[in-house]
């Protein structure tokens, strides 16, 4: 018996593989596994190759496996691609159709079934991806009822007829491989899970459903991989609630449209990737010194430029922090989790309409479209939070002159008034102004203006819920291990390791980027002998951010990656040893 | 009810004396008060220019936003707020230059506010460039030797976008203009009107005296009917686009807002920001 | 001279199989070859989108630029060499959605670049979301309950943007769709084609029979006269803009590089980066 | 006899306060002062208070000066806001017809010249400001003469006529003056000039004239202050090249066009102020990846967003560093006087040829409209290096095959064809792709073209001309001040101050803003015992780039000043003082 198992589908484009990879999941899901899914895809529709990595465990896991036990492949390239993964005992279940062969050097057992054969004797070919799940659970030596109910909910508005005929399928090819597999049958057995109803989704539905449940009601947005599932998330659920999604004619419109809802007094969001947030700078501008609440998503993807626009890099982080012209607040989040996405998105909303700001909220590719195992999310914990939006009456001012909308205050937040209130009339531009709006060029109200909109968040790093995600637990440690967004789960397994190894190592996860929690920052890092920033980039960004804030300029180093790839635990487990071995970090 | 007066604030305008954008302000305060109007409910979101300035220089709700991005801006005000009358505007630079892709598609999404161009066939605020509307031949201070482009005709493009409301105007006729400009708010659905409105610092060509020479008054054309959408085409070519008055109505077709399914009938911005655990709950089943 | 063949390379493009784009590459070769244009002579610009590709895919200098940018690109590629053929080319969301105002603006500037859109009425890269072309009521992934705006006639509006070459086609008519090419490729000035190019896989409305049961070839119209713009204009209304043919030319109108001051009659990038040193000092002399 | 002196005029905008300045700047320039002038003025084109203000000095100069010698009035309103710089002894020389009264509190002495009323009485009111200008000369003791040439060169199109009543209407604001004065009649005399002829021209001129030395033929463009001289200037002067400007329908087919142009083998450049810069980031990051060499100006104004288009700031060093997503090779230059600014502007193209990526030539308001006296520009000095642009025959390549655009080289520089060329067809793509230019995923691929284009830089702050500009005489400092752009005639002078009042200073101003110049910047901080950045911005934006590369945060304090002015000397003398007084350096 295995307490986890890697499996992996693979194929061509457009040949169903994600659907296959899917209903395994959420039948595996309701057991109660902890599933963690990993996708390679390209920028095309139909054809080249794809695949599906699945982790599937008893445990709570948040990282990609090293190695794979399972390859189901739909043709030649998926074994050509992936059989080096595959380690002693692995196996490979492999379609008839193309005559599969094994490379020299393949550790794992090849057994052909014929998916394609079998799934056409029973209707239509279309069902090789059932046969193949069958044949897995063959494997598993799992039973194939455990597929009953999600076969019934996919196809049952198709008819009984077709729910049928999936579900032999199914069973066609668990019978199939179980003859093949003879006395091997159930050779990857799992543990039985804890039955616990968990969620199964990316990170993507986490932000969309976060904004849902922060209150967000209008979204402008334009498609981009791999934001659009946001979008498309906000369409089908926001009608119910008497909101809407615009699809705009680009970004600009898109994020300008945001701010003009969100300056109507309606919670708006936008998202995008990073050929939409480079064209989202101006706005972003616009939204910091009119003061106007906006919570943008950004999914980073592999750039510069289109890049690579279906592979994970986190290379977005300077330009989010600084990549207006000028000189705004701004908050820039990178939730670590999918849980974290989903609390993080919500409470976007909260920030941006007490700070009255621009909020950026970070994803990567990993995060954003990795599907995986959930905590249950909890919605008492999501507060609304309006901050000082005046939902009051407002006395005629005097002399009919108008509203301080941005009035002078210690916090820096002045009282925010939305059109349509009664006596409530202000100017808004993105000019510099005086209390009341009025475009204002004068060097001290300047100074004034400019000083009461940075102050605002000056004790954002003490209020914010947790800036800075930490496991230490080593007062002294040998090594403190940074990073954000979807590297923590490989970080906390490449660290059980190291620990394994002997090491004292703390870890700290940056989910407050901006304005940066550098107290908390510099305690940790003097805590540690060595530190090492992990990042899916090519210069170091965060380690940067940490070294302008915190110094130990020569103590913080980098392990990068920019491959398209997200880190193994293994990557990081022997660099992270390297570095001690050879004592350069 | 509130007068004309009551949408003036104490500014004075920072335009040039003369500047033809005078009059479109007073038209614009005079047709908020003539609907029916109070100051809270109108929002003016205009763009960068000297034209833009009009958001500061009118008592209501006013956004000044970025160039060329009013109509964005405008659109997503009034899907926060449908209760609200939401007036874009700005100059032509600003609408037809960096501004023109918002155009046409606000143009095509017909939600229901309206537009109004300052058209001085310049840039004004940065001195005196060619802007899209400036004819072929003119000197500006980017075109030393004539522009080599052809200008954009506006109200020829709405149409060719499926505008439901396209008009113009020229800035001195007060009245005529304030007509106008309630009909369009009074439109449902996205109106579009033009104003010829003189640079008197920098466009030295297409002065007040031009206009009045070279315009024509559609009411003055006989049998023009402004729901025929070929002949208000084929009228403005005719006539090199220089006609004002309401060049084409389309009153049947519904208005954005409308046409969206499930969308709140109140103002947006009114609702309820939580969710029953029940409706929550019913959202996270999907995701087992 | 080159033969079409000349013009292919040895990638396989990553198109859907049944994707409207394989015949506009083929098109765009014969055309090339049609013309004499020897592959090093000739730029093809592309946007982004599965349409985008397409300069990949023809052996020639290639340039994939950034999602609705192919025409400033293509115009600035012109400019440095005058001697060079420029085709620009994209998708519908990358020419009418993103790239609409320099559309507009490359089609009244008059810069002799060809423009291709393959116009399949949907987004296809990004999986299916509605494009500026998709009709109201067209389901897609960002509109399940259909769209609620009204799709853009790029032909009408190219008309009213001032082009003096409009021609629309369709990816099954090679013949035609390659004459098309080389006429605009042969025009001087910008000419602009919008080809039906059909999505297979996410667009199951407009698909290859919806459009031949729907297309009007502008030859089988009597009396047709593609020099006749106000002729244009009605037709493409009346025939809600479903026709192939070459719809409107002005051969008349120089293009814009002929038109610029001073500029270099041969290649721009050929000409000498120095300067006299006379020259020089007449420049600072300026400033003393 | 004085040897510098500092005299302002302001009135309305639109009443000639421009031209006024200009004439009397000119003529003094050819007498072989020098001058450095300073432009108030707001974003509206009548009306609104403006005024120049110049240094008029024997010795080179690049500061405004603190105080107020002479101040020449059209309207109450120059008088209202003026006054307080007029040091004791100063002189108000005002027109009669606003009926001009000196607040309580005014040190200098008010002389009311009929301004108005005498150059109608000679045919035009607008003569004015010549009356103004024969005025100033009788304060100075200076021959109206001088003006002589100037006279005849602005008006001598108009007829001999005007410029005889030009040079009438100076004579008798003189002769006003004189009776006026009395015994003070040339009060302010001014030691005679070198009589070297040099230039007076504003950075934006420099900048332009830079790029038609340094070969740039083609320019894309939309108008924006304070770059819009730099299209006027090359609208004017390319048609003499065979080149041309376009002005464009936006920033984003401007930054775009000038891609297409350089790819196309053509110099080409763009330049904007903040708002087009972030519209332009996009632009950025492909001509990054694609390799494709451009020059951008920006420059700088008080921004965030529309924010003060017209004062001046230094706050879009971050955003040009970093502000396109991903991660590209990029050079941001940053020339600090307008010298640099030709020699500069014209390097840039070499540079942008030589690493196939895009340059950013950073200005600001004050350097880019600050009209003033500059040295002889060496045109001999100007190389055009373009790097690895292939200009021979290229062989048949192999198979038919494409052209290896991004071959991966030593340098990380690979040949560059331009399209037209026989057997150099290739492909271009904002895609990672392989060496001819086809789009690739893989990750082995993906590592070695984006180590390839990162190297690139690698070496540059060893080549780099003057990465640093140095005036550092002190082996062991007391203090190091740092500033980049506008800022250095200023330091300058404060530093001569610092130096009288016995502190040792050193001074450098960062010219190759990045890559960063580390290594020089390091021991220049090591050899200071306190640091002290000067910026026109409110985050410290060179400071913190500075801690990130060279460590020393503590160590490293910040002079901010956003309100829209340039730092004048006596600021940064006093607060570099009171830093040392309170020990808070
Ligand atoms: C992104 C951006 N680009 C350029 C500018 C500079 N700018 C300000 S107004 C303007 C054009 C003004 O022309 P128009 O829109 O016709 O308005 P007008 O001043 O004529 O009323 C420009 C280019 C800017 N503010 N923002
Ligand atoms: C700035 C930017 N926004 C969005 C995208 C994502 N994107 C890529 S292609 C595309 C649209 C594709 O539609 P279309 O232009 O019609 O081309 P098609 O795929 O249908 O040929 C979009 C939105 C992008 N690459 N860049
Ligand atoms: S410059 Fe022209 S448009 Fe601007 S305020 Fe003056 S007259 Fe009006
Ligand atoms: S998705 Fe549509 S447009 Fe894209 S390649 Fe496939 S068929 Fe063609
Ligand atoms: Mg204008
Ligand atoms: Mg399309």
């Amino acid at each position: 018996m295995i307490n986890q198992l890697s499996w992996k589908v693979g194929g061509q484009q457009g040949e169903g593989i994600e659907s296959t990879g899917e209903i395994f999941c959420i039948a595996l899901n309701r057991l109660g596994y902890y599933l963690y899914g990993y996708r390679h895809f390209s920028s095309r529709i139909k054809g080249g190759h794809t695949n599906n990595k699945i982790r599937v465990s008893t445990t709570e896991t948040r990282a990609i496996s090293d190695d794979l036990d399972i390859l189901v492949a739909f043709d030649q390239e998926t074994i050509d691609v992936n059989y080096k993964e595959l380690h002693e005992g692995g196996i490979i279940i492999a379609d008839a159709k193309f005559k599969p062969v094994c490379p020299e050097d393949t550790k794992a057992e090849l057994y052909i079934v014929p998916f394609t054969e079998i799934a056409a004797e029973l209707g239509t070919s279309l069902m090789k991806n059932m046969v193949a799940i069958g044949a897995t659970c063959a494997v598993l030596g799992m039973e194939i009822s455990v597929f009953n109910d999600v076969v019934d909910e996919i196809f049952g508005r198709k008819g009984e007829e077709i729910v049928k005929k999936n579900m032999d399928a199914i069973t066609a090819g668990y019978k199939a491989m179980e003859v093949l597999l003879g006395e091997k049958l159930g050779a990857m057995e799992l543990e039985k899970a804890d039955g616990q109803k968990r969620l199964f989704m990316i990170g993507n539905d986490a932000i969309a459903l976060g904004a849902v449940a922060g209150g967000c009601r209008f979204m402008a947005a334009y498609p981009i991989t791999p934001a659009s599932e946001i979008m498309e998330y906000l369409i089908k659920k926001l009608p119910q609630l008497g909101g809407t999604v615009i699809q705009t004619e680009d970004e600009i419109a898109a994020a300008t449209m945001a701010i003009g809802a969100n300056y109507g007094g309606v919670r708006a969001i936008t998202a995008s990737a990073g050929p939409g947030l480079s064209l989202k700078m101006e706005a972003i501008g616009l939204a910091g010194i009119t003061e106007t609440p906006i919570v943008i998503v950004d999914t980073q993807r592999g750039g510069p430029s289109t890049g690579l626009p279906t592979k994970q890099e986190q290379s977005d982080l300077m330009a989010m922090i600084y990549g207006t012209h000028g000189e705004i607040p701004k908050i820039v989040m990178a939730p670590s989790t999918v849980e974290e996405a989903f609390y993080d998105t919500a409470e976007a909303f909260n920030l941006a309409e007490e700070y009255q700001c621009p909020v950026i909220v970070l994803s990567d590719l990993q995060l954003s479209l990795g599907k995986q195992t959930v905590q249950p999310l909890d919605y008492s914990k999501v507060e609304i939070r309006r901050g000082k939006l005046v939902d009051f009456d407002i006395e005629e001012p005097e002399n009919k002159s108008y509203f301080k909308r941005y009035e002078v205050t210690e916090d820096g937040v002045s009282p925010r008034v939305v059109p349509g209130m009664k006596n409530g009339i202000h100017h808004v531009t993105g000019v510099e102004h005086d209390e009341t709006g009025r475009p204002s060029e004068t060097a001290l109200n300047r100074k004034v203006q400019m000083d009461k909109r940075m102050r605002k968040l000056n004790n954002l790093t003490n209020t914010f819920k947790t800036p800075v995600y930490k496991n230490t637990p080593h007062e002294e440690a040998d090594l403190l291990i940074l990073g954000f967004n979807s590297t923590r789960g490989t970080i906390d397994e490449a660290i059980g390791r190291l620990e394994s190894d002997g090491m004292k190592v703390n870890h700290a996860q940056i989910r407050l980027i901006h304005p940066f929690p550098a107290d908390e920052v510099l305690s940790l890092v003097q805590a540690a002998k060595k530190v090492v920033v992990i990042e899916n980039n090519a210069t170091g960004q965060l380690a940067n951010i940490i070294k302008m804030n915190v110094g130990h300029v020569n103590k913080i180093k980098s392990i990068l990656k920019y491959d398209g790839n997200p880190f193994l635990p293994h990557e990081i487990h022997t660099q992270c040893k390297e570095m001690f071995e050879y004592g350069n970090v | 009810m509130a007068t004309f007066k009551e949408f003036r604030n104490d500014v004075k305008p920072n335009w040039c004396p003369g500047c033809g954008d005078f009059s479109v302000q007073a038209a614009m305060q005079r047709a908020a008060a003539n609907v029916g109007l109070e100051p809270e409910n109108l929002a003016v979101v205009s763009g960068i220019g000297c034209s833009g300035r009009i958001s500061g220089y009118i008592k209501s709700y006013g956004f000044h936003g970025i160039h060329g991005r009013s109509l964005p801006i405008a659109q997503g005000v009034k899907m926060a707020n449908r209760e609200l009358t939401v007036i874009a505007s700005g100059g032509d630079g600003d609408g037809f230059a960096i501004g023109m892709g918002h155009t046409i598609h606000a143009i095509r999404r017909n939600i229901d506010i309206t537009y109004i161009v300052m058209d001085n066939q310049i840039y004004g605020l940065t001195k005196g460039q060619t802007s899209p509307r400036s004819a072929a031949g003119f000197k500006t201070k980017s075109t030393p030797e004539g522009s080599i482009e052809q200008a954009v005709s506006p109200m020829e493009l709405a149409l060719s976008a499926g505008a439901t409301f396209v008009a113009q105007s020229f800035s001195t006729d007060l009245k005529d203009l304030t007509a106008i400009i309630e009909a369009g708010i009074n439109h449902k659905g996205f109106s579009f009107i033009n104003v010829f409105s003189p640079c008197v610092t920098y466009n030295k060509i297409n002065t007040y005296d031009w206009f009045k020479q070279n315009l024509t008054k559609l009411n003055t054309i006989e049998g023009y009917d402004s729901s025929n959408k070929e002949q208000a085409m084929q009228t403005l070519m005719k006539h090199d686009s220089l006609v004002t008055g309401i060049i084409y109505q389309d009153s049947s077709r519904p208005s954005y807002q409308e046409l969206v399914p499930g969308y709140a009938e109140k103002a947006l911005n009114k609702s309820d920001l939580t969710l029953d655990q029940a409706h929550f709950d019913k959202l996270v089943a999907e995701f087992m």
